[in-house]
C-alpha cells in the first residue's frame, strides 16, 4: 500500500499542485509578516487603483491592498475548508460506519436522516443553513460540513457494508473480537484510501462552497477578506476595475484545481489494485 | 498414425508481457499441431500461460507475440487487422471461461448472435433464420423465445451454450475452449462437456481445450499437452499419456489429485514460479524430485519419441 | 404486457411517490425545528428586525403562534402541502405567485445549458476515451478537471469581462431576448460539460475492458463497431443516470449563474428573500426547490429502470 | 461416539432483490438436521445455491437460524448466554475459501496472530505460541513479518489455519479450503488437513463442491441440493452406492481420469433454478428421471439408519 502512495508523489502533477497548497497554507500562517499592508484598513484616496509597484495586484473600491486581503483570505479559506471537511468526515465516517457496521434499526435510522438532507443539491442546503442561522465564519463552516455529511455518510456505509462481509472480520468475529475492535482495527484502515481521496476532493469543494456563499454575500461578511466576500463587491466595479475580480477569483481556482488533481490521482491509485 | 490433413500449426510461439521494470514471459516457445477432427487439451495450473496462449492464437492478447500461427495455411501473425478480424469466427473462434461476463449484459441474445453473421456477410433474414437453428442445435429450448432474451434472463449453463453457438456459427476450422466449464456446476458441466463433444463428431471441429483439470481433459479430449511455466513440457496422446506419464510434472499432476483412493496424496512442494524471472535450465528442476545438476543449468531439448513429444533430461532414466 | 407488470409498475411508483411525500416533509420538519430554535420570538425572527408590531402580530396570527407547537406544526405542513406559502414580507404578494412567475426561467435556463452541455460533452467524452492515454486525452481531460475546479461565479464575471466588458457583444446581464440567454447558458454549461467528458470517459474506459468487447473482437467485429454498438450501449447507462442527477443539482448552481447574470430565476429570489429577510419566500422557494429537485430525481430514476433491460421493471 | 456438535431442524432464508419491485424469499437451508461426531471428518458437499455454506455457517453460529437450534457440547447455543455462546464459538473455528479475503490485507500475519491470541485471552508467550503454530501449518517464522500479498495462495491458507488453530479449537468449519488452489497445492493443504487432525484431535465439518475431494478427506458424507440434506452416509458407501438419484447425478457428472459410465449424466439437462425450492414436493422432482406422481406432491423425509436417504423410490 505505501508503495501506492509513493506513486503518488512521483507524479510531477501532483507535485505542482502540492507546492501550490502548501504555498497558500504558507500564505496562511505567514500572513501577519508577509502581507505589506492591512487588509481592512480603508483608504479612499486609493480606491480601485489597477496593479502598480506599490500595490501588485492593485487596490479595491475602499482602497485596500488586494495582494495583503488575498494573503489574509488564505487563513480564512484554509481554516473553512479544513475545519469543514474534517466535520464533514468526521461526521460521515461515524454515522456511515455505524449504519454499514451494525446495520438494523439505527441503520435506518440514519438513512432517513440522511435521505432528507439529500433532498437539496449540496450548496442549496448550505444556504438554506446560513439563511436560518444567520452568516459568520462559523456558520458558513458547519453549513458547508453539514452539506457535505449526508453523500459522505452514504459512501462510507456502502464501503462498510463490503467490509462487514469478508471473511477475515468474519474470522475476527468468530474468535470472540468486539465490534468496536474490528471497526477500529479492520473496517476502518481497510475503506480509508477512498475516504482519503473523497476527502481530498472535498476540501475543494468546500471552498467552492464557502466563497460561493461569500459572492453571493451571505458567507463571511464583509470587511473580512474571503475570497468570496470580495469577489460579490468586486462585480460592481467590473466595467472599470477587473482587477477586483480577477485575482481572488483565481486563487480559488488555483487552490481547487489542486485539491482536485490530488483528489483524482488518488482515486485513480485506489483503482490500479 | 493420423494421416489426418493438418489444420493448425503453431510455430516457436512467444508471447511477452512488458512490465516496464520486467518483462513476464508467458509463453516462451511452444510448438504443437492440430490435426483435423483432433480435440487437444492444453492443461496447466494457473500461471503456466495456458490462457495466453489461448488469446495469441486468435490474436486477442494484449502482449507482444512472435512466431508462427498457420491455420489453414494461413500465418496468422503475417495478416493484417482487417484481415484477422475476417478470419475471426470464420476460420479460428474462442469460447471464454466466463458465461456471465462474456455476453453484452444490454443486448438480447438474438441480436448478440445474429451480428456473427451480419459481420460476415449475410443477411439479416437469414441470420435469423441462422441464428435460431444455431441455438437449438446447442440445445436451448424455445429457440425463438430466447433470440428475445437478455444475457442475466439466462442460467449460467445456457449462456455458455450461446457462446458456444456464436463460436460453431460460422463452421470455423479451429475453436479454441478456454476453461469453459470452469464457471459452472459439476452436472452443468457435464451437460457442457457432452455438448462439446457431440458438436465436435458432427461439425468435424477441431478444437483446443484449455484446462486445468485432468479429468475434463480426459473427458472429451484424444491429445494432451501439459504446460508448466510458459513451456509445453509433455504432449502426446491421450491414452499413452495417461498410462505412461514422462515428464516429472504430468506425474505430479496425476498423483495430486485426490481419485477416491485412500492414503496420502503425494503433493508437488513450493509453487509455479514468477514468468518475469523463472528458474534456470529447467524450469520445472526446484519442485522436481529427479532434478540433477544439468538440470539447473541447461534447458531441456525436445525430444520425440513415436508420437510424444517431452521436454525432460531423465526421460528414460526415471 | 400484462396486467400484472403494469400493476407492479405502479406499485413501483407510488412507492417512490410516498418515500419522495416523506422525505420532503421530513425537509419541511427540520427548517420548521431549525426556525423555531433559533433564540427569540419566532415571529419577530420571520418579520425581521425593522417590522412594526402589527406586522410581527399578523404572522403571529397567519402562523398559529398562539396555539401549541404541534398545532403550529400541522398548520405548517397543511398550508406547505396545499402550496399556501404564505405572503412575501417584501411585495405583500402570494409567495407561489411570485414563484411561479419565476420558476420557467429557471427551467429555461437550465434545460438549455444540459442540452449544450450534453450534446458536446458525450461526444468529447467518447473522443477522449477511444483516444485513451493519448495526447488529445490529456488535453480533454485536463480541460476537464479545471472546468470542475472553476468557481463558477468567477467564469460568470470572467465571461462577462471578455464578452460584454471588452468585445461588446453580448449583454451582460438581464433578460428578454435570446441574446441574455448566451452567457448565463455558456456559464452552466461550461461547468457541466467538464463533468460530463469526466463521467463519460471513465464510463466508456471502463466498458471497454469488460469481458464482453473481447468477445465482441472474436466474433471479427471493428473496432468502431464494437464501440458504437457494444461500449456505448453499456457505457451511457451510468452517463445518463448522473446528468439527470447533475441537472437537479443544477438547479442549486442557478443561484449563483442568475445572481452574476441578474437573470430573474427561482435562484435569484432566495438570494434577493436572504438580504432582505424575507423568510416565507425563502422557505417557500427551498421547498419548491427540493420538490422539483425530487421529481427530476425521481423521473432519472424510472428512465434509468427504462434504459437498462438489467432493472428493467417486469 | 461422542456427538460433538448438532444442528437440529435448522432453517435459513435471505431476500433476493430480483427487480426494483420484486423481491424473493430463498430458503438457503430449510429444516435440516445434522450431527457431527467428535474426531470426525464430515464433508458436505453441493452444488451452488445447495445452501452448504450457510449450513457451515449455520454450524458456527455465525448466522443465527431462522428457527432450529445449535447444540455445541451439549449447550443450546439459542440459550446459553452471550459470554457461554463467545466461548464456545471460540472452539468452532473456520477456514474460508478466498485465500485473499481470508487476511486483512492491511495486517502483518503476527499482528493477524496476535489479535487472534488477544481474542482468546492467551496468557502465555505470544511469540512462542506463533511459533508453534506456524510449524504446526508448515510455514516459516519470517512470514510473521510479511503482509498478506507476499504469500502465495497456498501459504495465505496455512495462515488462516494457524489463526484458527490458535485458539484451540475442537471443531473446524473448512468452507471449500482448497477451491482457490492449483491441484498441487491443494494436495499440500489436504495432507496438511488430515495430519493437523491427527495431531491436535480435530473434528472438520469440510464443505465443498468437489466430490473427489470431499471422498479423499472425509469419513461421511451428506449431500445437499436446495438447502435439503437428500442424503447422508458412510463416505465410501455414498460414493460407491448411492441411493438418491440426485448424488448418482452428481457423481456421474464428475469428469474422472478413467473413462467411467457417463449414461446417467449425458441423458440430463436439468438446471437447478432459484423457486425450485418451494414446490411442494421432492425439490429434485423437476430433474429426475425417475419422478412419479407422488414426488411432484410430497415431499420425502430423510430415513434410514447409518445411510439415510431422503426420496420416495430409495
Amino acid at each position: 500500500m505505501m508503495e501506492k502512495y509513493k506513486q503518488l508523489f512521483k507524479s510531477t502533477r501532483v507535485q505542482l499542485c502540492l507546492s501550490i497548497i502548501l504555498l497558500f497554507i504558507f500564505m496562511a500562517l505567514l500572513a501577519d509578516i508577509i502581507a505589506p499592508y492591512d487588509p481592512i484598513e480603508i483608504d479612499l484616496s486609493k480606491s480601485c487603483n489597477p496593479p502598480s509597484k506599490d500595490h501588485l495586484l492593485g487596490t479595491d473600491e475602499l482602497g485596500r491592498d488586494i495582494l495583503s486581503r488575498i494573503i489574509y483570505g488564505s487563513r480564512l479559506t484554509i481554516t473553512i475548508s479544513f475545519v469543514a471537511t474534517a466535520l464533514g468526515a468526521t461526521a460521515g465516517i461515524f454515522f456511515g460506519v455505524i449504519s454499514g457496521y451494525f446495520g438494523g434499526i439505527v441503520d435506518t435510522i440514519i438513512q432517513r436522516i440522511t435521505e432528507i438532507l439529500l433532498a437539496l443539491p449540496g450548496f442549496l442546503l448550505a444556504i438554506m443553513f446560513v439563511a436560518i442561522m444567520g452568516s459568520n465564519l462559523w456558520t458558513v463552516i458547519v453549513s458547508v460540513s453539514i452539506s457535505m455529511t449526508p453523500s459522505f455518510i452514504r459512501m462510507v456505509r456502502g464501503l462498510a457494508l463490503q467490509v462487514r462481509e469478508l471473511e477475515y472480520v468474519l474470522a475476527a468475529k468468530q474468535l470472540g473480537a468486539n465490534s468496536i475492535k474490528i471497526m477500529f482495527r479492520h473496517v476502518i484502515p481497510n475503506i480509508s484510501p477512498t475516504i482519503i481521496a473523497q476527502v481530498t476532493l472535498n476540501l475543494g469543494t468546500s471552498i467552492l462552497f464557502a466563497s460561493g456563499l461569500g459572492f453571493l454575500g451571505i458567507g463571511v461578511p464583509p470587511p473580512a477578506p474571503e475570497w468570496g466576500t470580495m469577489l460579490g463587491t468586486g462585480r460592481a466595479y467590473i466595467f472599470y476595475a477587473p482587477h477586483l475580480i480577477i485575482f481572488p477569483g483565481l486563487s480559488v481556482f488555483l487552490l481547487v484545481l489542486s485539491f482536485n488533481i490530488i483528489g483524482d490521482k488518488l482515486g485513480e491509485i485506489i483503482a490500479s489494485k | 498414425m493420423h494421416q489426418n490433413n493438418v489444420v493448425a500449426e503453431v510455430k516457436n510461439l512467444k508471447v511477452y508481457y512488458d512490465m516496464g521494470d520486467r518483462t513476464i514471459r508467458a509463453v516462451d516457445g511452444i510448438d504443437f499441431t492440430i490435426r483435423e477432427g483432433d480435440c487437444f487439451a492444453i492443461v496447466g495450473e494457473s500461471g503456466s500461460g495456458k490462457s495466453t496462449l489461448g488469446l495469441s492464437l486468435i490474436r486477442l492478447c494484449p502482449g507482444k507475440v512472435s512466431g508462427e500461427i498457420i491455420v489453414d495455411g494461413v500465418d496468422l501473425m503475417k495478416l493484417s487487422d482487417e484481415e484477422i478480424r475476417k478470419f475471426r469466427c470464420s476460420k479460428i473462434s474462442i469460447i471464454f471461461q466466463e458465461p456471465s461476463s462474456a455476453l453484452n449484459p444490454v443486448m438480447k441474445i438474438g441480436e448478440q448472435l445474429m451480428e456473427v453473421f451480419t459481420v460476415h456477410g449475410y443477411s439479416k433474414s437469414e441470420a435469423y433464420e441462422r441464428s435460431v437453428k444455431l441455438l437449438k442445435t446447442v440445445g436451448i429450448p424455445e429457440a425463438e423465445k430466447r433470440m428475445q432474451s437478455y444475457p442475466h434472463q439466462l442460467s449460467g449453463g445456457m449462456k455458455q451454450r450461446v457462446i458456444i453457438a456464436m463460436a460453431i456459427a460460422l463452421n470455423p476450422r479451429l475453436v479454441i475452449a478456454d476453461e469453459p466449464t470452469s464457471a459452472l456446476d459439476v452436472t452443468i458441466q457435464a451437460q457442457i462437456l457432452n455438448l462439446l463433444k457431440n458438436l465436435t463428431k458432427s461439425y468435424g471441429l477441431s478444437t483446443i481445450l484449455i484446462t486445468h483439470d485432468m479429468g475434463v481433459a480426459a473427458e472429451i479430449c484424444n491429445r494432451i499437452g501439459i504446460m508448466y511455466a510458459g513451456k509445453m513440457v509433455e504432449v502426446g496422446e491421450l491414452e499413452s499419456i495417461f498410462s505412461n506419464p514422462m515428464h516429472p510434472y504430468t506425474r505430479a499432476l496425476m498423483t495430486c489429485i485426490p481419485r477416491g483412493l485412500k492414503g496420502l496424496l503425494k503433493p508437488l512442494p513450493g509453487h509455479v514460479p514468477d514468468l518475469s524471472n523463472p528458474p534456470e535450465g529447467c524450469r520445472f528442476h526446484p519442485r522436481c524430485p529427479y532434478a540433477k545438476d544439468v538440470c539447473k543449468k541447461e534447458e531441456p531439448k525436445p525430444l520425440h519419441l513415436d508420437d510424444r513429444l517431452v521436454l525432460c533430461h531423465r526421460v528414460g532414466e526415471i | 404486457m400484462g396486467v400484472k407488470p403494469v400493476l407492479s409498475a405502479l406499485k413501483y411508483f407510488f412507492y417512490r411517490i410516498l418515500t419522495l411525500a416523506i422525505t420532503l416533509i421530513g425537509l419541511v420538519t427540520l427548517i420548521f425545528i431549525l426556525i423555531r430554535s433559533i433564540p427569540g420570538d419566532p415571529a419577530r425572527v420571520l418579520a425581521g428586525m425593522m417590522a412594526s408590531e402589527e406586522d410581527v402580530n399578523l404572522i403571529r396570527e397567519q402562523l398559529g403562534l398562539n396555539q401549541p407547537i404541534y398545532v403550529q406544526y400541522f398548520i405548517y405542513l397543511k398550508n406547505l402541502f396545499t402550496l399556501n406559502l404564505g405572503v412575501s414580507f417584501r411585495t405583500d404578494s402570494p409567495v407561489i405567485s411570485e414563484i411561479l412567475a419565476r420558476l420557467p426561467n429557471t427551467l429555461i435556463l437550465a434545460v438549455t445549458s444540459t442540452c449544450l452541455a450534453v450534446a458536446l460533452g458525450v461526444p468529447l467524452g467518447i473522443l477522449a476515451a477511444s483516444k485513451k492515454g493519448g495526447k488529445l486525452d490529456l488535453f480533454l481531460s485536463s480541460l476537464s478537471i479545471a472546468g470542475i475546479s472553476l468557481p463558477i461565479y468567477w467564469l460568470g464575471l470572467i465571461l462577462i469581462l471578455i464578452f460584454s466588458v471588452e468585445l461588446r457583444i453580448l449583454p451582460a446581464g438581464g433578460s428578454g431576448t435570446p441574446m441574455h440567454l448566451i452567457l448565463p447558458t455558456v456559464t452552466i454549461a461550461l461547468y457541466l460539460m467538464a463533468f460530463i467528458v469526466k463521467i463519460t470517459k471513465a464510463s466508456v474506459v471502463d466498458s471497454m475492458e469488460k469481458n464482453y468487447v473481447i468477445t465482441a473482437k472474436s466474433k471479427g467485429l471493428s473496432e468502431r463497431t464494437i464501440l458504437y454498438k457494444h461500449v456505448l450501449r453499456n457505457a451511457l447507462i451510468p452517463v445518463v443516470t448522473i446528468v439527470g442527477l447533475q441537472f437537479g443539482a443544477l438547479l442549486g448552481g442557478a443561484v449563483i449563474t442568475e445572481t452574476i447574470f441578474a437573470w430573474p430565476g427561482l435562484g435569484r429570489l432566495i438570494v434577493d428573500s436572504i438580504n432582505s429577510r424575507d423568510y416565507p419566500m425563502v422557505q417557500g422557494s427551498i421547498f419548491i426547490f427540493a420538490l422539483l429537485y425530487a421529481l427530476v430525481n425521481l423521473a432519472t430514476d424510472l428512465l434509468y429502470t427504462f434504459i437498462d433491460p438489467r432493472v428493467r421493471l417486469k | 461416539m461422542i456427538e460433538l456438535v448438532r444442528g437440529e431442524n435448522l432453517s435459513k432464508s435471505y431476500n433476493i432483490k430480483l427487480s426494483l419491485t420484486k423481491s424473493i424469499k430463498v430458503k438457503a437451508v430449510e429444516d435440516v438436521s445434522l450431527s457431527i461426531i467428535k474426531n470426525e471428518v464430515f464433508g458436505l458437499v453441493g452444488e451452488s445455491g445447495s445452501g452448504k455454506s450457510t449450513l457451515g455457517r449455520l454450524m458456527l453460529y455465525m448466522e443465527r437460524p431462522d428457527s432450529g437450534k445449535i447444540i455445541f457440547k451439549g449447550l443450546d447455543l439459542s440459550k446459553a448466554k452471550g459470554e457461554e455462546v463467545r466461548t464456545a464459538r471460540r472452539k468452532m473455528q473456520v477456514v474460508f475459501q478466498n485465500p485473499d479475503l481470508s487476511l486483512d490485507p492491511r495486517m502483518r500475519i503476527y499482528d493477524t496472530l496476535k489479535e487472534a491470541l488477544e481474542c482468546c485471552k492467551y496468557k502465555g508467550d505470544f511469540k512462542e505460541r506463533m511459533k508453534t503454530v506456524m510449524e504446526d501449518v508448515g510455514l516459516s517464522v519470517d512470514a510473521l513479518s510479511m503482509f498478506p500479498h507476499q504469500l502465495s495462495g497456498g501459504m495465505k491458507q496455512r495462515v488462516a489455519l494457524a489463526r484458527a488453530i490458535l485458539a484451540e479449537p475442537e471443531f473446524i468449519v473448512l468452507d471449500e479450503p482448497t477451491s482457490a488452489l492449483d491441484v498441487s497445492v491443494q494436495a499440500q493443504i489436504l495432507n496438511l488437513l488430515i495430519e493437523l487432525r491427527k495431531k491436535l484431535n480435530l473434528t472438520y465439518l469440510f464443505i465443498s463442491h468437489n466430490l473427489s475431494v470431499v471422498s479423499y478427506v472425509s469419513d461421511r458424507v451428506g449431500v445437499m441440493y436446495l438447502g435439503k440434506l437428500l442424503e447422508i452416509g458412510e463416505c465410501d458407501e455414498v460414493f460407491n452406492e448411492p441411493l438418491h438419484p440426485y448424488t448418482k447425478l452428481l457423481i456421474s457428472s464428475v469428469p474422472t481420469l478413467y473413462m467411467a459410465k457417463k449414461f446417467f449424466a449425458q441423458n440430463h439437462s436439468g438446471v437447478a433454478e432459484n423457486g425450485d425450492e418451494n414446490v411442494s414436493g421432492c425439490r429434485f422432482f423437476k430433474r429426475c428421471p425417475y419422478a412419479k406422481d407422488i414426488c411432484k406432491s410430497k415431499e420425502p423425509e430423510l430415513k434410514g439408519d447409518k445411510h439415510m436417504v431422503a426420496c420416495h423410490f430409495a
